[in-house]
């Protein structure tokens, strides 16, 4: 039975988060954008609010709140501060994810620490040149010694690498061609032998850091691997169709934030006498924003919720991040255009939503590899006739 | 949160596709050359109760929800723009109306043909290009006695060439009317000094029977005018919102139908030793089809369940329908690009579909005036 | 020295299109779209106004005024009808290969009488089932015999081929790989052997005919061959090339026609009390028209001019007939979008516009060829630094 | 017909190609980080004849055609739009307003130091938001003796952060101005009274000193009142008209910058073992990048040469600008996306080009201004 209301639960959530953007990440955002840096205070403040940990159970410290509410949760965040909110993205899918695949010890020993902030963040070391989207291509390796592990190998693109707590680090640890031969470690941040990079300095996202991770002689024990040693890629592509869901919902804020700034403007503003919200070419702007943000919220909802149901949801994360992502950021440069020269000003607002919005199209598999697992799925679909 | 069907709305929306399969998609071309469909075919569809989809049971309707009722004009269009197209015109115009404001003893004596599609019904009110305002309105309906006398032309009657009966929307006033003076008269499709002119030559929906009518002198029993005097025209804005969803699912289906085949297509058809469907050009096409559609499907549907739910559904149904209906004309003409120079052929479904879609986007009146009642509906939300 | 100025020549020749299109081709567009079948009057009439050999010599019966002059007049034609001037662009490149790779029995003999109109119009008998866009993939065979050749094969997609009295056909005439072992042959229309098929119907151009031609046993004279033995590819690309100027030209032409109707209309109708070109929704609508086909007419004169001083233009005749296909495409979208409800109307004139462009991005190379010519030759010259 | 340029003028083009590749672009990064262009650079491109193209040789200049001119602006931009973005404000609007109506003895003063670029000269007419008509000028300039006082602010003032000289559109009236009411003065950069805001912390064109500036009781001699008592709106006008042909040619040449470095990397850049150039997707985007950008470049050319020969232009130099401004942010968007993550850091200079482009498309007032001036000219050629 077709209904697109939200639950109880799922309201109350956005609420929070909504309260939680508007207090706290609003007031520090323009600031953030100019300073960068590692945004320690909104985490903190984020974690009291239980927002680190969306959909995980509340025996682990999460809110238990399921996959609509996390969605929900991550566009009312990225409406007042992109750059937090994609910190707070990786973090609920790390905890996510060592719920999932964790053992007993795993689960109970991190995903409460990452749910109430004791360990900062946490953060996903899985790419590395020449590897970005083709893991078959990684080079950093595990070897076993009596002790457990010892990790060499470089990462690249690791967001909040320069002070999450906990890394979820891939490497080969046999031969076997392809994604085989790929396991799964829970690395903590403290390691020695894992070596932090310098933050790359990026067009927006200004207040998240992305760094290189290099590992050198980096021991761990025998409780660090994260599921079957060799079974390391279905964790990952669990984590990448998840981190979809957040991305979009992340854009989706950002587009949401940029289209209000827009529509305010316009109906505030004159130009030659006569309210700016008055001409068509403003009209046409915010009603193509509308329409296209509106689907891309349902795209996004109906991917969290399919996930949410533990049904294949692969398909309609890719859909929802490529239509989100790209209509997003068409959403926000006609909000730039809106506001004439005040938009590419930082006081106009809306350059920051541009600048930050961009990246989306790129990080968590970029729009071309979402068209790749798309087109893939539709010659499957419809060689079943439906 | 819950995007699916009830069960048995699933089971009739597999069964419509199953019919749109079978039945129709393989008669499609030939009904679009003939410009036509058999006669008969509405009636078909009456035995499963797609001629009266929103009508409650005791009426003789399927009592459909909107969502159910626009998932099977989807499967429909599907097969066939232009059968959706006559089947969306009579549910949602024709009886939409009727139920709206027709007096009881008439009703009883007419709905049971019209129900079972034995009797399509039409609905007239565009005039000199796309009708947005009582003033353009010039047809005029007099009084006289207990009949009213209608005199005027409409244009771009759907199913106009062949229906038994059609709604006209004719104002009782001299100059310029207002709403109040707008009437609506169900006139019989036999009557005297009604002349339909030859199905207009269209680009897409060919087979929708789309005909201009002029009126002489037709008499009109007053007892069959729906609604009070002043009702027709907020009962004819009342419609036109309902049918936007009804034309989002409809592109929606044509757009979905066009995916179908040029995927099936891409898989078969080889070029340099490959099936074209292993070129990254073409893999685009079919994703990004597939991603626009979706989208304006999500759209729909909840526009649908906005009206279900008795919700202000207007502004959604208007951005479903730019969506829809853009997605749709893009989404075919990429269909046609996929197939080459054969999409350029009758004898494949592609550029049928894209005639039928364009006809779409800029039916009722172009996509201007959805974007218009969106932006508005956007600035109205805007408080302090 | 940048000069955007018609020489006389050019603007005499653009005249007398214009006019053969408005007396001639306009009043029997209508009808010639609904009935189908082939402009044999139309062409008989465009012959006698030199249009079937514009840039051919004088010599040889034709108007020796270049291919700048060339594109303007299809522009001209294209603008009443669309049907007639793809015939029309197929006679004239008829003319030219023969002119340029023909013998002086070859040059005297049928030159000519493409241009009087003698040979009714010439036809191209290239493609085949699953050799499209890829020469290499030919079937179509010639075998060598005492008295000359024997022609074996089907050929697909040929324009005129209800009617041409002149076809160029290529075949192989030997099995060395790829395109080297195709020839190129002159075969008259009503040489034996040579077998008519139906046309296609089609969704538009419904007054120009494509259809198959079978060979079957189809013997020809040793003077039939076209240039040397096994030298049939670079003709079949100067006829290519060559052809992409007269599509580009044809499309444009088609979506000036749209924009025009659909400006006529938006300043002589009213909507709800004021004219339709006060809406700025019509004003966009005309004014990306106006731009686009702008930009697309200098990308297509460009390319003419190129050829004309015979410098390489390949990539330059891509360019020109993806955007200008492509952009008439969308033009001829907008323009029923500004007719509103009549856009769709046989009566409003646009929708045969609409259907007649379509092809255009198919046909001499669809848009996707189009664009792996221009990738190719970016990668080029960018290597080469400028 | 003849798309080339002269030989002296390709000889100059390859010049300041020459210049820009070696010269700016190894810096352009660098300037964008700092929001400023090292002191000197302008007078060092003055020697190149760069800061007085289309002045007269007599005054010091180099003559150049507006063709010639676009030319080079473009290759600027190529290398870095912000420094190409302050000579064609020094050139078109701080000069060209100069020629046309400085007093000759005070321009044979001035003039020198302006035209060999060791003094900028900055044009400041918008207040709030873009302006676009006289009656939105609320900066006064009140008649005191052999002065002018001026009193009032002036927004997004490109260079206006450290121009040496500023010009100045001002009203004489009270209430609401008419064109009549308008004088432009040339402001001395250290005039007392004159306070320059911070740079404006724009997205794109970081080192173009865009700057805020506040007039309160300037002093301005009478003799540096540019043109005659209300000629200067119709001044301001032609410029703006110009300044079109110059900011499309300008965005052209951030387009052909971000497609060049585009090609380069994904040549070098390998995923799945092959080089991403040999992937359709890449290719697609670098295919239509070139195309769209080629067909704004002729746009372009074609206004400055209407430009160069008498012609009216203002309606060609809109299209240009539209065209090329949509095409330079799409493409450089495309050039970001090309480089993948690499694109979204500053180590690579195409999210700058994108940053910059964005800027074009949306200055002077959006893009609103030209498509209307486009569809006015439309309409106008209408002839019964």
């Amino acid at each position: 039975m077709i209904d697109f209301r939200p639950t109880e639960q799922q309201r109350a959530v956005q609420d929070k988060a909504r309260d939680f953007a508007q207090q706290v990440l609003a007031p520090a955002a323009v600031g953030l954008d100019r300073e960068g840096g590692f945004p320690h205070e909104n985490l903190a403040a984020a974690a009291s609010a239980g927002l680190c940990g969306v959909n995980i159970p509340t025996a682990l410290g999460g809110l238990g709140a399921g996959v609509v509410s996390y969605s929900l949760a991550i566009t009312e965040t990225a409406q007042a501060c992109a750059a937090t909110t994609v910190a707070l993205c990786v973090t609920n899918m790390v905890g996510e994810v060592v719920a999932h695949f964790g053992n007993d010890d795993q689960r109970t020993h991190f995903v409460p620490r990452l749910c109430s902030g004791e360990l900062k963040v946490g953060a996903f070391a899985l790419s590395e040149a020449g590897a970005g989207s083709d893991p078959g291509g990684m080079r950093t390796k595990a070897t076993r010694t009596d002790k457990g592990w010892v990790i060499e190998g470089s990462k690249l693109w690791i967001t909040s690498g320069t002070d999450a707590g906990l890394f979820v680090v891939w490497a080969k640890t046999s031969d076997a061609p392809g994604t085989r031969g790929i396991s799964t470690f829970l690395v903590p941040g403290d390691t020695p032998g894992l070596i932090r990079g310098k933050p790359e300095h990026k067009m927006g996202l200004n207040g998240s850091t992305t760094t290189a991770i290099d590992f050198e002689g980096c021991e761990v024990g025998p409780e660090a691997l994260l599921g079957e040693e060799g079974r390391g890629f279905p964790v990952a592509m669990m984590a990448l169709d998840g981190g979809r869901i957040g991305i979009a919902s992340q854009s989706l804020g950002i587009g949401l934030a940029a289209t209000e700034t827009a529509r305010r403007f316009a109906v505030e503003r004159e130009r030659n006498g006569q309210p700016l919200s008055r001409t068509q070419a403003v009209q046409w702007a915010l009603a193509d924003n509308a329409t296209e943000l509106d689907a891309a919220r349902l795209l996004t909802l109906r991917a969290a919720m399919l996930k949410e149901q533990k049904v294949a949801f692969s398909r309609e994360a890719s859909i929802a991040k490529v239509f989100t992502t790209e209509r997003s950021f068409a959403a926000c440069g006609r909000a730039i255009e809106v506001l004439g020269d005040e938009g590419t000003d930082e006081a106009g607002g809306v350059e920051r939503n541009f600048r930050d919005v961009r990246v989306t199209m790129i990080y968590e598999g970029t729009s071309e590899v979402q068209r790749i697992v798309i087109s893939r799925d539709i010659m499957r679909r419809f060689s079943q006739g439906h | 949160m819950d995007l699916s069907l009830t069960e048995e709305d699933e089971l009739l929306r597999d069964t419509v596709r199953e019919l749109g399969q079978q039945r129709v998609r393989p008669h499609a071309i030939e009904w679009d050359e003939a410009r036509a469909l058999p006669e008969g075919l509405m009636a078909e569809l009456g035995e499963m109760g797609l001629t009266a989809m929103e009508l409650p049971e005791d009426e003789g309707g399927t009592a459909l929800s909107a969502v159910a009722a626009a998932a099977l004009v989807g499967e429909l269009a599907a097969a066939d723009g232009a059968l959706a197209l006559r089947v969306l015109r009579h549910n949602t115009f024709g009886l939409g109306h009727v139920m709206l404001g027709l007096a009881d003893d008439v009703r009883e004596a007419e709905l049971p043909a019209m129900a079972e599609g034995r009797v399509e019904v039409a609905w007239a009110l565009s005039e000199q290009g796309s009708t947005t305002d009582p003033g353009s309105i010039q047809t005029r309906a007099v009084r006289d006695g207990d009949h009213w006398v209608l005199d005027g032309h409409k244009q771009h009657v759907v199913g106009g060439a062949t229906a038994g009966r059609i709604v006209v929307l004719a104002t009782t006033a001299k100059g310029d009317s207002t709403a109040d003076d707008i009437v609506a008269l169900l006139v019989d499709g036999d009557a005297d000094g009604l002349t339909r002119g030859e199905p207009v030559r269209t680009m897409g929906m060919r087979a929708a029977g789309t005909a201009h009518l002029r009126f002489e002198q037709v008499r009109v029993p007053a007892s069959r005018m729906l609604g009070e005097p002043g009702q027709a025209w907020g009962h004819a804005m009342e419609l036109l919102d309902r049918a936007r969803i009804g034309m989002a699912a409809l592109a929606c289906g044509i757009g979905r139908g066009a995916l179908q085949v040029s995927t099936a297509y891409a898989k078969e058809r080889e070029q340099f030793g490959k099936p074209i469907a292993s070129f990254q050009a073409i893999q685009w096409k079919l994703a990004d089809m597939a991603t626009t559609l979706e989208a304006a499907w999500l759209l729909t549907m909840r526009a649908a369940w906005l009206c279900d739910s008795g919700q202000e559904f207007a502004a959604a149904a208007s951005r479903a329908k730019i969506a829809a209906t853009t997605a749709a004309t893009r989404g075919c003409s990429e269909a046609l690009q996929v197939h080459g120079g054969y999409g350029y052929t009758r004898e494949f479904p592609v550029e049928k579909a894209l005639r039928d879609a364009r006809w779409c986007e800029s039916s009722g009146g172009t996509n201007e005036v959805p974007r218009t009642l969106v932006s508005q509906a956007i600035a109205a939300r805007y408080t302090g």
